[in-house]
C-alpha cells in the first residue's frame, strides 16, 4: 500500500515539481512533432508511458549491474540503448504480427516513441533521485503524464505562435521555441534552478 | 456546456435630454415644394376606409420605409395578435419618436386604434423606453396602453424576443405613422412633413423639427445653425445610418434624424483582446470573435461561421469593441460568403 | 464646410483600449502614492526608469520589424509599471529595467505584440528576474526606512518579507489588521491592500477587468489556506496571512484579469481563475520562492486555450480542431 | 571533369544547408536537450561537439552503405544500436582528448545516443543517398551544431561572467544562475532560429526576383 502511495506521489512530482520535460527540457524535439499531429497524440503518450516505464525498471537493475568503475559511463548508456533498442525491435514485432490494424496505424510513431531522449533519460534520473523501483515506475508514468500535457498545450501553442500580426522572422517555429522558453521558466520556478 | 448571456444588446449613453427640452419646431414651407391638396373619403371609418385613407395620404412608415397600407393589408393576412407603436428610439441622439408621442399622446393612440381596427387586431400597446418615460406619458394621457422597451440598443429587437418568448405575435408600427394615420382618417390629409431630431455637436439648437418632406437638409441644418467646422452629416441612425456627402438630398419620412459631427471618425483598430463583449452584444446569438478568427484564415470554413446568416446588421458588436474592429462588416462578409456558396 | 464620408458605426461605447490603459495605469499609479510618501522618491524613478525603458524597447522593436511607430496602445506602459510593483523597493534601478527588457524583446513582441502575446509581459519579466537574481528580488529592506536614495544602493536592515516568513513555516508577528494600511515588508506596490482592492473595484465597475476570475483565483485561495495551512494556527488566521501577504492580492487584481491572456467564454474564466488560484498556492507550498504568483500565472496563461476549448464543449483530440 | 566538379557544388550546398540555412537545430527543431542544458559553458560545448562528430560520421556512413537493406519497422532500432556502438570509441576518443569530459557530461554525454538529429539523420537521410552527399551532410550538421551550442553557450557564459572555459558545475549549472537553466536554451534557440529565417525568407525572396528579372 505504501509502495503504491509512493508511486503516486512520485508520479504527482513528475508531473509539477520535478517535471524533466519543462523544467529539464528532455525531449521537446518529440513534443513538437507529435503536437503537430493531434491525431496521434493520445496514442504517442501512451506509448511514451509504456516505454518509459519499460526503460526505468530496466535502468533500474541496469545500474545494479554496472559497477562505478572507469569505464562505466562509456558502457552503460551503450549498454542501455541497446536494450532500449531490442525492446523496440521486440514490440514493433508483437504488435505488426499480432494486431496489424493497430500497426498500420499507429506503426510510424512507435519508434519516435520508444527511441528518444525522455525515455533514455530514466534510469539516469532514477539514479540521481535515488529511486526506489516503485517510484522510478511512478516517476516513469508522470513523465509520461506530463509528456500528454505538453503536447496538447503546445498544440495550441503552435497556432498562437503562427499569425500575420507577428514579424515575419518569428512566425512559427522562432515563437514556438520562445514559447517553450517562457513556459519551461515558469516550471523552473518549483525548483529555483537546482534540478538534479 | 454552452453559456446563454442573461442580458443581451448594449447600454450606450444617452444624449437625449437637449433635444428633448423644447417642443417640436415648425420648418416653414419651402416655395419650390409643391402643396399636396386634401382628399375626400365618405362612408363608415372602417377597415376598407381606414386602407383607403392610408393609401390616399401616402404614408410610410418610418422605421422602415414601406407604404403603411400595403404594411397593413399584409397583416390582416397573418393575424397577430398584438400592434405594438414604436415610440422609442433606440439611436442614443435621435429623439423624434419621443417627441411626438410626448406632443401628439392622443392623436398617436387614436392613430395605432385606426390601425388596430383596419387589421383586426384587439390588443395595442405602446412601446416606450424606460420606466421613467412611462410615468411621463401617463401623467399626460392615462389611457395609454404602454409597453417597455428597455434602453439598451438594439431595443426593437429585444422587444420582439421578449414577446416572443411570451407567445406573442406582435407587429410594429411606427409613431409618426400612426400620427400621419389619424390625420388622414380625421381629416383626410396627405402626408406632408415628418419630424427629424436634429443633434450633434456641430449644431447649436439641438431641437426636433418638424420638416416638410422634400425639404434639402442644409435648409433644416440652417434652421437649426450649423458650424462651419462640421465634418460629417449622419442621417438615420448614428448607428446603423449613412453620412451625407451632398446635402441638397430630401428628407423623407425615414430619415428619423440628422446628426452633425465635428470630429472626423478615427480609424484605429487593435486587434482581438478576447473580451467576449460582442459575443454578449448580439442579439442573434452570433459569436462575432469567432467569426472573425474563422475569416481571418486563408480558407474559412463554413461550417464554423454559425449563425452569421441571422445578422441584422445592428452595428451593436461594432460598437461595443474595445479594439475598435469593425465585426458587422466581418460578419456581413462571413454571411456572404456562406450564401455565395463559394467553397468545396 | 467639406463633409468627410466614413462607414457606421459613428458613436463607440466605453470601455476602449486606450480607456482601459488609461484606467489601469491610473489605479496602479494610486498604488505608487504609499510607497513615495514611505520612501521617498525612489519609487517613482523605478517606475518611471522602467516605463521609459519598455517604451523604448518597443520602439527599437518596431523599427528593426520595419513598422511604423504610431501611437501606440501603452500597454508596455502597464507592463513596465507592473514590473516596478513586484519589485522590493531596495532593488537596484537596472533589475526592474532588465525585466522589462526580458518582457518586452521576449515575451511580447515577437509574439506579435499586443493582442496576441500568449503570456502575460510582466509575469515573464518578473519570473526572469526572481531566477536570474533571486537574491536581489526577494531581499527586502525594513520597512521603516525613509528616504532611500533615488539611484543609488540602498542602505539599510534587510528583513525577510511575510510571504518569505510563511514559506519558512513559522507566523508572521505583523498583526493582519496592520497589514491593510500596507507599512509591511514585501513587493512595492503589492502591501496597500486597501488601496489595491479599491483600485479593483473602479477597474470592475469601469469594465476594464472581470471580476469573475479575481472572484474564482481568490476563493481557490481561501480554500486552500483554509483547509490546508502551511502555518500552525486558526482557519481565520492562515486566510488572513496568505491572502494578504506577498504578490497574491495584486495579480489577483492586475494580472490575471488581463484579457488578452485569460480564457473568453465566462465558464472558462472561472475555471481559469480557480486554476491559477490553486496553482499559486501550490508555487507557495512547493516552490523554490517565497512567492509563485508570476509562475502560476504563467503556467495558467499556457493552459488557457485548453481551458477555452473544453467550456466551449468542442474537446476533441481531432484534426478538425487544431486546423481552425 | 565536370561530373566531379558539380558532384563538389552540391556537396558544397549539401554542407552549407546543414550547417545553417537548414540547420536541424534552428529549422528542424531536432536535437534541443544537449544544447539547452548544457550549453551553458564552452567546454561542455566543444565536448559534446566532438562527440556528436564522432559518433555521427561512422554510424552514417554505415547506414548509408547498409540502410536500404533493414525494413523500415525494424530500422530505428538498429540505428540506436548504431549509435550505441559507435558511442563507445566516440566517447573514449572524446575523453582522450579532454580529459574527464565524460564523467563531468554524466548523462548529456550518454542521452547524445539518441540525439534525435542523429537519429533522424542517420535514419532517414543517409540510407537514401550517395556516400558523399551522406558525408557532406553529416559534416555539415556537425559544424551547425557545434555553431550553435558554442554561441548558446558563450552567450551564457559572458552573462554569467564566470569564465567562458570552467569545470562542470553538475548537470544543470548552478542553481543562483538562472541563465544556465534550460529555459534561457530555448529563448536563445528562438531568436537564433528567427534569425535564419529572416535570412532565408531574404533568400527566397531575391531568387523570386532574379527569376522574375529572368
Amino acid at each position: 500500500m505504501t509502495n503504491i502511495v509512493g508511486m503516486i506521489l512520485t508520479a504527482l512530482a513528475a508531473v509539477t515539481v520535478e517535471n524533466i520535460i519543462f523544467s529539464g527540457g528532455i525531449g521537446f524535439s518529440r513534443v513538437l512533432r507529435a503536437a503537430r499531429k493531434p491525431k496521434t497524440l493520445g496514442m504517442y503518450s501512451a506509448f511514451i508511458t509504456v516505454f518509459s516505464v519499460i526503460s526505468s525498471v530496466m535502468g533500474y537493475y541496469l545500474n545494479r549491474l554496472f559497477p562505478e568503475s572507469e569505464l562505466s559511463p562509456i558502457l552503460r548508456p551503450a549498454a542501455l540503448a541497446v536494450c532500449i533498442a531490442l525492446v523496440y525491435i521486440l514490440a514493433a514485432g508483437i504488435l505488426k504480427l499480432s494486431v496489424p490494424a493497430f500497426y498500420k496505424k499507429y506503426g510510424q510513431i512507435l519508434s519516435p516513441a520508444a527511441i528518444n531522449t525522455v525515455v533514455l533519460s530514466m534510469p539516469y534520473v532514477i539514479g540521481n533521485y535515488r529511486l526506489g523501483l516503485w517510484d522510478a515506475v511512478g516517476f516513469a508514468l508522470g513523465t509520461g503524464v506530463s509528456f500528454f500535457f505538453a503536447t496538447v498545450i503546445l498544440s495550441r501553442a503552435l497556432h498562437q505562435c503562427k499569425n500575420e500580426d507577428m514579424p515575419n522572422a518569428f512566425s512559427g517555429l522562432p515563437a514556438t521555441l520562445i514559447y517553450i522558453g517562457i513556459l519551461s521558466m515558469a516550471f523552473a520556478g518549483f525548483t529555483g534552478g537546482k534540478i538534479f | 456546456m454552452k453559456f446563454r448571456h442573461g442580458v443581451q444588446g448594449v447600454k450606450l449613453d444617452q444624449q437625449k435630454e437637449l433635444s428633448l427640452k423644447h417642443k417640436i419646431k415648425n420648418l416653414p414651407m419651402a416655395d419650390e415644394l409643391p402643396l399636396k391638396p386634401n382628399f375626400n373619403l365618405n362612408g363608415k371609418k372602417d377597415y376598407n376606409y381606414i386602407l383607403n385613407a392610408a393609401q390616399k395620404s401616402q404614408i410610410v412608415d418610418e422605421f422602415d420605409g414601406i407604404p403603411l397600407d400595403k404594411k397593413l393589408k399584409k397583416l390582416r393576412g397573418l393575424k397577430p395578435n398584438m400592434i405594438v407603436a414604436c415610440c422609442f428610439d433606440e439611436d442614443p441622439w435621435t429623439t423624434s419618436a419621443m417627441a411626438v408621442l410626448r406632443e401628439y399622446t392622443a392623436e398617436v393612440i387614436s392613430g395605432l386604434e385606426y390601425a388596430a381596427k383596419a387589421c383586426g387586431i384587439k390588443e395595442r400597446k405602446i412601446a416606450v423606453a424606460t420606466k421613467e418615460e412611462a410615468k411621463f406619458i401617463k401623467s399626460i394621457n392615462s389611457e395609454a396602453e404602454l409597453i417597455l422597451a428597455g434602453d439598451r440598443y438594439p431595443a426593437r429587437v429585444l422587444l420582439k424576443k421578449k414577446l416572443y418568448s411570451q407567445n406573442i405575435k406582435a407587429f410594429y408600427i411606427g409613431a409618426q405613422a400612426c400620427l400621419a394615420l389619424d390625420s388622414a382618417v380625421k381629416e383626410g390629409k396627405v402626408q406632408q412633413d415628418t419630424v427629424v431630431t436634429v443633434a450633434g455637436r456641430g449644431v447649436e439648437r439641438w431641437s426636433n423639427v418638424k420638416v416638410p418632406l422634400g425639404t434639402e437638409l442644409k435648409t433644416v441644418l440652417k434652421f437649426c445653425g450649423v458650424s462651419d467646422k462640421t465634418k460629417m452629416i449622419i442621417t438615420g441612425s448614428s448607428l446603423t445610418g449613412k453620412a451625407v456627402l451632398d446635402l441638397t438630398e430630401p428628407v423623407t419620412p425615414s430619415t428619423r434624424c440628422i446628426i452633425a459631427i465635428k470630429k472626423a471618425k478615427k480609424d484605429i483598430s487593435y486587434p482581438c483582446i478576447g473580451c467576449e463583449k460582442c459575443a454578449s452584444a448580439c442579439v442573434r446569438s452570433i459569436v462575432p470573435w469567432k467569426i472573425l478568427k474563422v475569416m481571418k484564415n486563408k480558407k474559412p470554413d463554413p461550417l464554423m461561421l454559425t449563425n452569421v446568416q441571422k445578422c441584422i446588421g445592428c452595428q451593436a458588436c461594432s460598437v461595443v469593441c474595445p479594439s475598435g474592429i469593425d465585426l458587422a462588416e466581418v460578419v456581413k462578409k462571413a454571411a456572404d460568403l456562406k450564401k455565395s456558396g463559394d467553397f468545396e | 464646410m467639406i463633409l468627410n464620408y466614413a462607414k457606421g458605426p459613428f458613436i463607440k461605447n466605453v470601455p476602449t483600449i486606450p480607456s482601459m490603459m488609461r484606467d489601469v495605469i491610473f489605479t496602479l499609479s494610486v498604488l505608487l502614492i504609499i510607497p513615495i510618501v514611505q520612501y521617498g522618491v525612489r519609487p517613482l524613478v523605478m517606475a518611471v526608469c522602467t516605463m521609459f525603458v519598455s517604451v523604448i524597447c518597443e520602439i527599437i522593436f518596431n523599427l528593426i520589424q520595419g513598422n511604423k511607430i504610431g501611437a501606440g496602445d501603452g500597454s508596455s506602459l502597464v507592463t513596465g509599471l507592473m514590473i516596478v510593483m513586484l519589485m522590493p523597493v531596495n532593488a537596484p534601478i537596472w533589475l526592474p529595467c532588465m525585466a522589462a527588457v526580458f518582457a518586452v524583446i521576449v515575451a511580447k513582441m515577437p509574439f506579435g505584440a499586443f493582442g496576441h502575446t500568449p503570456f502575460n509581459p510582466a509575469a515573464a519579466g518578473v519570473a526572469f528576474a526572481a531566477l536570474c537574481y533571486p537574491h536581489l528580488v526577494f531581499r527586502y529592506i525594513d520597512s521603516s526606512a525613509k528616504n532611500l536614495p533615488a539611484f543609488g544602493d540602498c542602505t539599510g536592515d534587510i528583513v525577510s518579507s511575510t510571504a518569505a516568513v510563511l514559506k519558512n513555516g513559522l507566523k508572521p508577528s505583523i498583526l493582519p489588521l496592520d497589514m491593510l494600511w500596507g507599512a509591511f515588508e514585501g513587493p512595492l506596490g503589492t502591501t496597500g491592500i486597501l488601496i489595491i482592492c479599491a483600485g479593483g473595484l473602479y477597474l470592475f465597475i469601469k469594465r476594464t477587468a472581470n471580476w469573475e476570475i479575481t472572484a474564482a483565483f481568490l476563493a481557490a485561495a481561501l480554500i486552500i489556506a483554509a483547509f490546508w495551512p502551511r502555518i500552525e494556527c486558526s482557519m481565520i488566521t492562515s486566510v488572513k496571512y496568505e491572502l494578504l501577504s506577498g504578490s497574491l492580492l495584486f495579480c489577483s487584481v492586475f494580472m490575471v484579469t488581463d484579457p488578452v491572456t485569460s480564457p473568453r467564454t465566462k465558464p472558462a474564466k472561472i475555471a481559469y481563475g480557480f486554476i491559477c488560484g490553486v496553482l499559486v498556492m501550490v508555487f507557495r507550498r512547493f516552490g523554490a520562492f517565497e512567492q509563485g504568483a508570476c509562475f502560476a500565472l504563467l503556467i495558467a496563461n499556457a493552459l488557457a486555450p485548453q481551458i477555452d476549448v473544453i467550456f466551449s464543449g468542442s474537446f476533441e483530440t481531432g484534426d478538425v480542431l487544431y486546423e481552425k | 571533369m565536370k561530373n566531379k566538379r558539380l558532384l563538389i557544388k552540391e556537396a558544397n550546398t549539401i554542407f552549407l544547408n546543414g550547417m545553417f540555412f537548414k540547420n536541424p537545430i534552428l529549422v528542424g527543431a531536432l536535437g534541443l536537450y544537449p544544447i539547452v542544458a548544457a550549453g551553458y559553458n564552452l567546454k561542455n560545448a566543444v565536448e559534446l561537439s566532438l562527440l556528436f562528430l564522432f559518433i555521427s560520421l561512422p554510424t552514417s556512413l554505415l547506414f548509408c552503405l547498409i540502410g536500404e537493406m533493414v525494413p523500415l519497422s525494424v530500422r530505428p532500432g538498429l540505428v540506436l544500436c548504431g549509435c550505441a556502438l559507435f558511442y563507445i570509441p566516440a566517447a573514449w576518443l572524446t575523453q582522450r582528448i579532454i580529459p574527464g569530459s565524460i564523467e563531468s557530461l554524466g548523462m548529456l554525454a550518454g542521452l547524445m545516443i539518441c540525439n534525435s538529429m542523429i537519429l533522424s539523420r542517420v535514419n532517414d537521410y543517409a540510407p537514401t543517398h550517395i556516400g558523399i552527399a551522406v558525408f557532406a551532410d553529416t559534416l555539415g550538421c556537425s559544424v551547425g551544431f557545434a555553431l550553435v551550442i558554442c554561441l548558446v553557450s558563450v552567450i551564457r557564459a559572458a552573462w554569467l561572467k564566470s569564465g567562458i572555459w570552467q569545470t562542470n558545475i553538475g548537470i544543470y549549472g548552478t542553481g543562483e544562475k538562472g541563465i544556465s537553466l534550460p529555459f534561457f536554451g530555448f529563448i536563445l534557440l528562438g531568436f537564433f532560429a528567427a534569425f535564419v529565417q529572416f535570412i532565408n525568407k531574404k533568400r527566397s525572396t531575391k531568387a523570386a526576383k532574379r527569376r522574375a528579372a529572368k
